[in-house]
């Protein structure tokens, strides 16, 4: 719905709707053009399957970033708060083996651990912004070094690492398959499914963009402007915590260097997609698609050399440029 | 005796290795405050060079210190603030990465980068008999990462094996794992893989059993981490050695530093710390369960 | 029903230091509709924005059926049946007209939103407003008169027992004003009690029951209104007798064309509009909402693309490409939309007022005069008689006629020649209307030419020589001279008169 | 001006005025307590001195985050392009102390290629981003990529050091002393004061709040958005020149971990000292206080070592949150 509106005011050609909606996929069709070009190898589904899988994780991520930003705000924390997650369920899922045993059961309780974490996360993050009145840069750049930390004691400098017990029980949940898809692919899409749908078609979704939009209007329109900033810091939590799932069972270790950056990712992968940072926008499909391109661009350079590997940045840089050019280029303004 | 206070910095624990050095550097500083009570060690971990430097004033302004143990987190940028440590009249211990000007320490504890690049190189050509096509995944772009490579490469291009191509891995596992699952799509002969790194190995491990191509190579990991280490010890066929670049050198270079002061004999000098290979026969001697690293 | 239905006794409100509002006793009787009258800063916003939860008294009671009510925000009063339309815009510029008529009150179906009931009924609403907005246009696209329109759709769906309008038609034009009328009375049947706040005192006296006059934050009177005249009225509000609401007519243009404007198309709005400018002529420009009126200016002035036209002043050709190529033509744009494009209202009066012209206020090293500025700012204030809290006021905190005043200052700074006003009066009340009025016409006086959009016929018959009709994009009359009456504008601009398109382009 | 408006709006008394103005002075000043009291130390002139010397980099950095933030824009770029303003600067002293010598006339060359280069850096910074009509997020991130790789590949992966005889001749502009104050506190004092100048006492100054404040006012006050949008990045790209010419002599160096991460701590100085992300507003003095405040946490930490290193970033990160916190509690709103 929301993709649909402008066109119907400004009157403008059907076709102008559609490309700007579509950019991000334009760009992603391009990318994946470019790739089989560089290498043929690119297009294999071994290689599809394995970048789509990656960018799982950033993507779940970024599903969460898109509420948080759509409403106003932005979180830097996500990438630390995914270590520090990580970091936890792999103490707790030790501790357990011992006393629960080497079962599906220890995994679970991993997994709640990791969506209580995250909703607690989150909540810190949205209740410091909102009763704080503190922008929401400041605060997760904040607790962006918190989670840091708090992981790098956890692992005492070191690495955690998943007892290897579990490892097994555990591994299909990253590299397992259902109908021939990766379950990371799964949660992703199931993630995004819910995440379009809470965004276009409930009232928390609405009320998202209204306080993105203009915050006053959505408070003299009756909105409790604090409690859906907040909830969306809680998504934003959730989100992580999903990924995290998802991530544990693929290295079985977390670290100090665990999801760093990510939050750039993420954040990059949502603005790609065709979200405004200021707010008051959503295109939760765009941020699939960012997200796959951004994995994807990593993979393309990785299938050639006719690059330097240290201007692989560079490569980046100038292609997230001029991919997000290329989907503005079918705007009016 | 006097009071003596040795500053300590090292780089912060943003990777295995480095956690490592962290945790040596810890456990050394209170053993050795609990045998010499007259020692005072400060520890600061820095998490760039710019940060080091910061770090040095402050060891000197605040901390007054009368020895300084430095692991550089660069060379080059830091030769300079720990000269300005030094002419203070500082007692300087230098450990790892040397610094840009001769002269300004008074003991380096040198861990041979060059040689584990060497050594790596030395047992890839032995394992393959001189040919073959291999992978290399490399650190962070740095001074040290560039001595391995080149001493590496030194020894291969002498022989018959092919470095299909190389990437960096940031001494970081998901990068391993990426980088890695990339490189076996890309090339579907690959006979041993140089990862450099325990980071990156155990990401490369993950990467290869994911494709099914466990039986086609080996991994040349790096460092000493004690996973990789047991796993040498168990005789994995994936990991058959390792290269060791002991994060323990920070306990070394405290040690001697410590030395200087509670006794009367000269420690002047270099000490050169190996880099031994570690086969499954000598890997126990190399594995410290409480480490973190 | 007896009693009023909603009731304060002694109401205060001060902001900071000053008080706006003295012990204001204010009733509202089920079913009628009360019309709240008063200068620009009187304090009408402010009795009615305390009424529906948006402000908090600072002394005295709001009763609501004789119980003793505390609105701690907009949702309390709604909840209560009160719902206010705002003076400025109270709309979230990214969402859809639908999203925004049912903000705060969405209809779910289950745990989803009922998208179709809700753009059904906003289709319902907009249609009995006889506006063509379509529910799922953004507002952000809207022009203003539309925005209003979504304004009051959104007021009106939310089926309060009081309807509060703080200054609804300001930027409407009379036939939507009778739509909105119509709307009003037949709510009103339903037994709804409106508060109606407005500056257009012929329309108070159409529709309203009951008139209270509020002056400096007193209330001055409340009567029935059978009794009232306008001019009485204006009175009462002004303290003064108003008398010759417009100057005589007693400029004529000089012969020599300062502004010719040729073929100029603003794609999707404007299309091949011909027209020009005399000097010392005010000219007026007619229209219904949509018009296309305000585009067609601002692609003169070079706000808006341009797909053709030629522009010549004073003979010479000109190329605008942006608007500071006007303003170095000391061509001015005042725009309708104030809140939006016209003043920065998180920033002070004096921020504002020399925004335009700011060129003027550079000295030496390229600093700024401060000192030449606040001079410059007591000149506009005494000179637009501006009240505001402080000197140093920030505009939000302004009433919105003076907003308004700073708006008018702001463009008068640059000194202009030609003057390009797009709803002047927008908000302003009659006295001071009067002074705009007498402004413009002394500006014509000095030699300057003036071009007027405005919604209100009796205001461009009032002050202009001449008076262009546009419709649907198109200029479709030109009347000046005695041709210029209400019907004879009526009938070009709903197109029984002046044919389609193409013909009277060039006219003039 | 801008500084006084709010409160006044608020019609609350004086003292909420100066409180908020003075808030990041507040916090630093608890700050200096802070430090006092958990090591006398901290409070001599040489440690001072010290902290405030190396505040001077990231706070003339955050000079130029200002104008970009206030008008609505930010920049991720800055530490890389300091980064790869150093290497170029390095490379460049080097080559000409052969031609040229070993004299000021090289070191002067090399300062004046690093004033060349940050305009030039700035330009395509801002063009890219009105002319593009991207998002200064992703264009940002994208040169960041794309500086960053460009210094790798200049140290070929390695280090790139300035020739020792001339780090003599340039040493004093880091380590110098002019009235007892060192050289680079002069220049991030001059900067500032410049800075400050500029944006409350010139129209460019008041054009960027104007932009930042509504872009849609400023365009119908006949401000061309544009070029002054551009500008503000230009302006950015000069104070990372003028920093990497204080950055340079310190280390001598420049490498690919040059700069990382400085542009957090610049929008951290920035938003820390009251401006705020979403433009409009502009505290200069603030951003000053906000960056000494961040180098001074750094310093406090290294006075105890009752605190875990791996939590540094922890307390970090907290300090932080409650800085803002305190000089937010003196508003209303
Ligand atoms: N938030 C505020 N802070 C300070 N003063 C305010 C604030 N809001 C309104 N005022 C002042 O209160 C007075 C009354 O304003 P109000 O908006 O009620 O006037 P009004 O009668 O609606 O005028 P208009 O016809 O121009 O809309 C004005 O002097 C105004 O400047
Ligand atoms: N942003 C927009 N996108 C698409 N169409 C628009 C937009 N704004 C206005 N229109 C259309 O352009 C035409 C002219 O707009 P507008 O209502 O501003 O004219 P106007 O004569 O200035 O009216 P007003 O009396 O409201 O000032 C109308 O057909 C309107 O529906
Ligand atoms: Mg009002
Ligand atoms: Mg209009």
């Amino acid at each position: 719905m929301s993709s649909k509106a402008p066109a119907e005011t400004q009157g403008a050609s059907r076709f102008t709707l559609d490309f700007r909606t579509l950019g991000p996929f334009v760009a992603l069709a391009l990318l994946m053009i470019l790739g089989t070009m560089i290498n043929a190898t690119f297009i294999s589904s071994a290689n599809l399957t394995n970048v789509l899988t990656r960018s799982a994780f950033i993507g779940i991520i970024a599903v969460g970033a898109t509420f948080v930003i759509s409403a106003g705000g932005i979180d830097l924390s996500v990438g630390s708060m995914a270590a520090f997650i990580s970091g936890v369920m792999i103490i707790a899922m030790n501790h357990f083996v011992n006393t629960v045993g080497v079962n599906w059961t220890t995994v679970m309780i991993g997994m709640g651990l990791s969506v209580a974490l995250g909703l607690a996360a989150g909540l810190a993050n949205g209740l410091v912004t909102t009763k704080g009145r503190i922008d929401s840069f400041i605060v997760t750049l904040g607790t962006m070094g918190i989670y840091r930390s708090l992981v790098t004691y956890l692992a005492d400098g070191g690495t955690l690492s998943l007892s290897f017990q579990l490892r097994g029980i555990y591994r299909p949940v990253y590299y397992g398959s259902f109908l021939g898809i990766p379950i990371p692919l799964w949660a992703f899409f199931v993630v995004a499914v819910i995440g379009w749908i809470v965004l276009n078609k409930t009232r928390f979704g609405r009320y998202c963009l209204a306080i993105g939009s203009n915050a006053d209007v959505a408070a003299y329109s009756a909105i409790n402007v604090d409690r859906i900033r907040t909830l969306t810091y809680v998504v934003q939590g959730l989100c992580v915590a999903v990924a995290t799932i998802i991530y544990v069972p693929r290295l079985g270790s977390a670290s100090a260097s665990t999801g760093v950056l990510w939050e750039l990712e993420a954040i990059a992968a949502v603005i790609i997609g065709g979200t405004a940072l200021k707010g008051g926008t959503s295109r939760l499909w765009g941020t699939v698609a960012g997200a796959i391109m951004l994995s994807m661009i990593g993979n393309i350079l990785n299938l050639t050399d006719a690059i330097s590997q240290y201007l692989n940045g560079a490569v980046q840089g100038v292609i997230i440029i001029v991919a997000v050019l290329v989907q503005r280029s079918g705007k009016g303004r | 005796q006097d009071q003596v206070t040795i500053g300590v910095s090292i780089p912060a624990a943003t990777h295995g290795w480095t956690g490592g050095v962290n945790y040596w550097a810890r456990v050394t500083a209170d053993r050795l405050q609990e045998q010499h009570p007259n020692i005072n060690i400060v520890l600061l971990t820095a998490g760039s060079a710019g940060e080091q430097a910061n770090d040095l004033e402050d060891l000197v302004a605040i901390h007054n210190i009368d020895a300084l143990v430095i692991l550089p987190f660069e060379s080059d940028p830091l030769t300079d603030p720990v000269d300005f440590v030094k002419q203070s009249g500082v007692f300087v211990t230098v450990v790892d990465r040397g610094l840009a000007r001769e002269g300004i320490e008074d003991i380096y504890v040198a861990g041979d980068n060059p040689a584990m690049g060497r050594v790596s190189g030395e047992y890839m050509v032995e394992a393959l008999g001189g040919e073959g096509k291999i992978v290399i995944l490399r650190g962070i772009p740095t001074v040290i990462d560039n001595q391995r490579f080149d001493a590496f490469m030194e020894v291969v291009d002498e022989t018959d094996i092919e470095v299909l191509d190389w990437a960096y891995a940031y001494w970081n596992r998901d990068d391993g794992f990426e980088v890695m699952q990339d490189f076996l799509a890309r090339f579907p002969e690959i006979d041993a893989v140089w990862a450099q790194d325990d980071d990156i190995a155990l990401g490369v491990i993950e990467a290869v059993k994911q494709a099914g191509r466990e039986d086609e190579l080996f991994i040349i990991p790096g460092a000493g981490m004690k996973e990789v280490i047991a796993r040498v010890m168990e005789g994995d066929r994936l990991t058959p050695v390792n290269v060791l670049y002991p994060p323990a050198m920070i306990a070394t270079a405290m040690e001697v530093t410590a030395l200087v002061f509670v006794s009367d004999a000269p420690f002047m000098g270099t000490y050169i710390i190996d880099s031994p290979l570690i086969t499954p026969e000598n890997a126990e001697r190399f594995y410290f369960p409480d480490s973190p690293f | 029903m007896a009693g009023p239905i909603l009731r304060t006794t002694n109401l205060c409100k001060d902001f900071g230091p000053v008080r706006v509002l003295f012990d204001m006793d204010f009733e509202l009787q089920p079913g009628e509709i009360h019309a709240v009258i008063g200068e620009n800063g009187a304090g009408k916003s402010t009795l009615v924005k305390i009424l529906s939860g948006y402000h908090q008294p600072t002394e005295g009671q709001v009763l609501l059926r004789d119980r003793p009510v505390k609105f701690q925000s907009t949702k309390d009063a709604e909840d209560a049946g009160i719902c206010m339309i705002h003076q400025e815009f109270n709309l979230a510029n990214d969402l859809t007209v639908e999203e925004n008529i049912f903000l705060g009150k969405e209809r779910r179906r289950g745990l989803f939103l009922d998208k179709r009931y809700m753009k059904e009924h906003s289709r319902e609403v907009l249609a009995s407003l006889e506006t063509d907005v379509s529910p799922n246009a953004r507002v952000k696209n809207l022009s203003v008169s539309q925005k209003q329109m979504v304004e009051i759709a959104k007021a009106v769906s939310r089926n309060a027992d009081v309807l509060i309008m703080d200054e609804p038609t300001a930027v409407l034009t009379r036939s939507e004003i009778n739509v909105l009328f119509r709307l009003i009375r037949s709510l009103q049947a339903k037994g709804v009690s409106v508060i109606y706040i407005s500056h257009k005192l012929d329309e108070v006296k159409e529709l309203a029951d009951t008139v209270t006059v509020l002056r400096d934050g007193y209330k001055v009177a409340t009567q029935p209104i059978g009794e009232l005249t306008e001019d009485m009225m204006a009175t009462m509000m002004v303290g003064r007798e108003m008398k010759d609401m417009f100057p005589d007519k007693d400029l004529e243009p000089k012969p020599d064309t300062v502004l010719d404007v040729r073929g100029v198309t603003s794609p999707g709005y404007a299309v091949d509009c011909s027209f020009h400018l005399k000097r010392q002529e005010i000219l007026g420009f007619a229209g219904l909402v949509g018009s296309g009126r305000t585009e067609l200016m601002e692609a003169i002035v070079g706000l808006r693309q341009r797909s053709s036209g030629q522009i010549e002043v004073n003979g010479q050709t000109a190329s605008i490409h942006a608007y500071r190529d006007a303003i170095s033509r000391n061509i001015v744009y005042l725009s309708e939309d104030r809140k939006g494009k016209g003043l920065l209202v998180e920033k002070t009066m004096g921020f504002n007022l020399t925004l335009l012209a700011l060129k003027q206020y550079v000295r030496r090293l390229g600093m700024i005069d401060e000192t030449a500025e606040a001079v410059s700012l007591r000149k506009a204030i005494e000179e637009f008689e501006i009240r505001a809290p402080s000197n140093t006021a920030v505009i939000n905190t302004l009433s919105g006629g003076n907003q308004q005043k700073v708006a008018l200052g702001k463009i008068m700074e640059v000194d202009p020649e030609i003057l390009i006003l797009d709803e002047p009066t927008r908000g302003i009340d009659v006295g001071t209307k009067q002074q705009i009025y007498f402004f413009i016409h002394e500006l014509a006086k000095q030699g300057k030419s003036i071009i007027v959009i405005s919604s209100e016929l009796p205001e461009l018959i009032g002050v202009c020589q001449r008076i262009i009709v546009m419709r649907s994009g198109h200029i479709v009359g030109d009347v000046s001279g005695a041709a210029i009456n209400e019907e004879e504008i009526m009938r070009y601009a709903m197109g029984i008169k002046g044919g389609n398109n193409n013909e009277q382009q060039s006219a003039g």
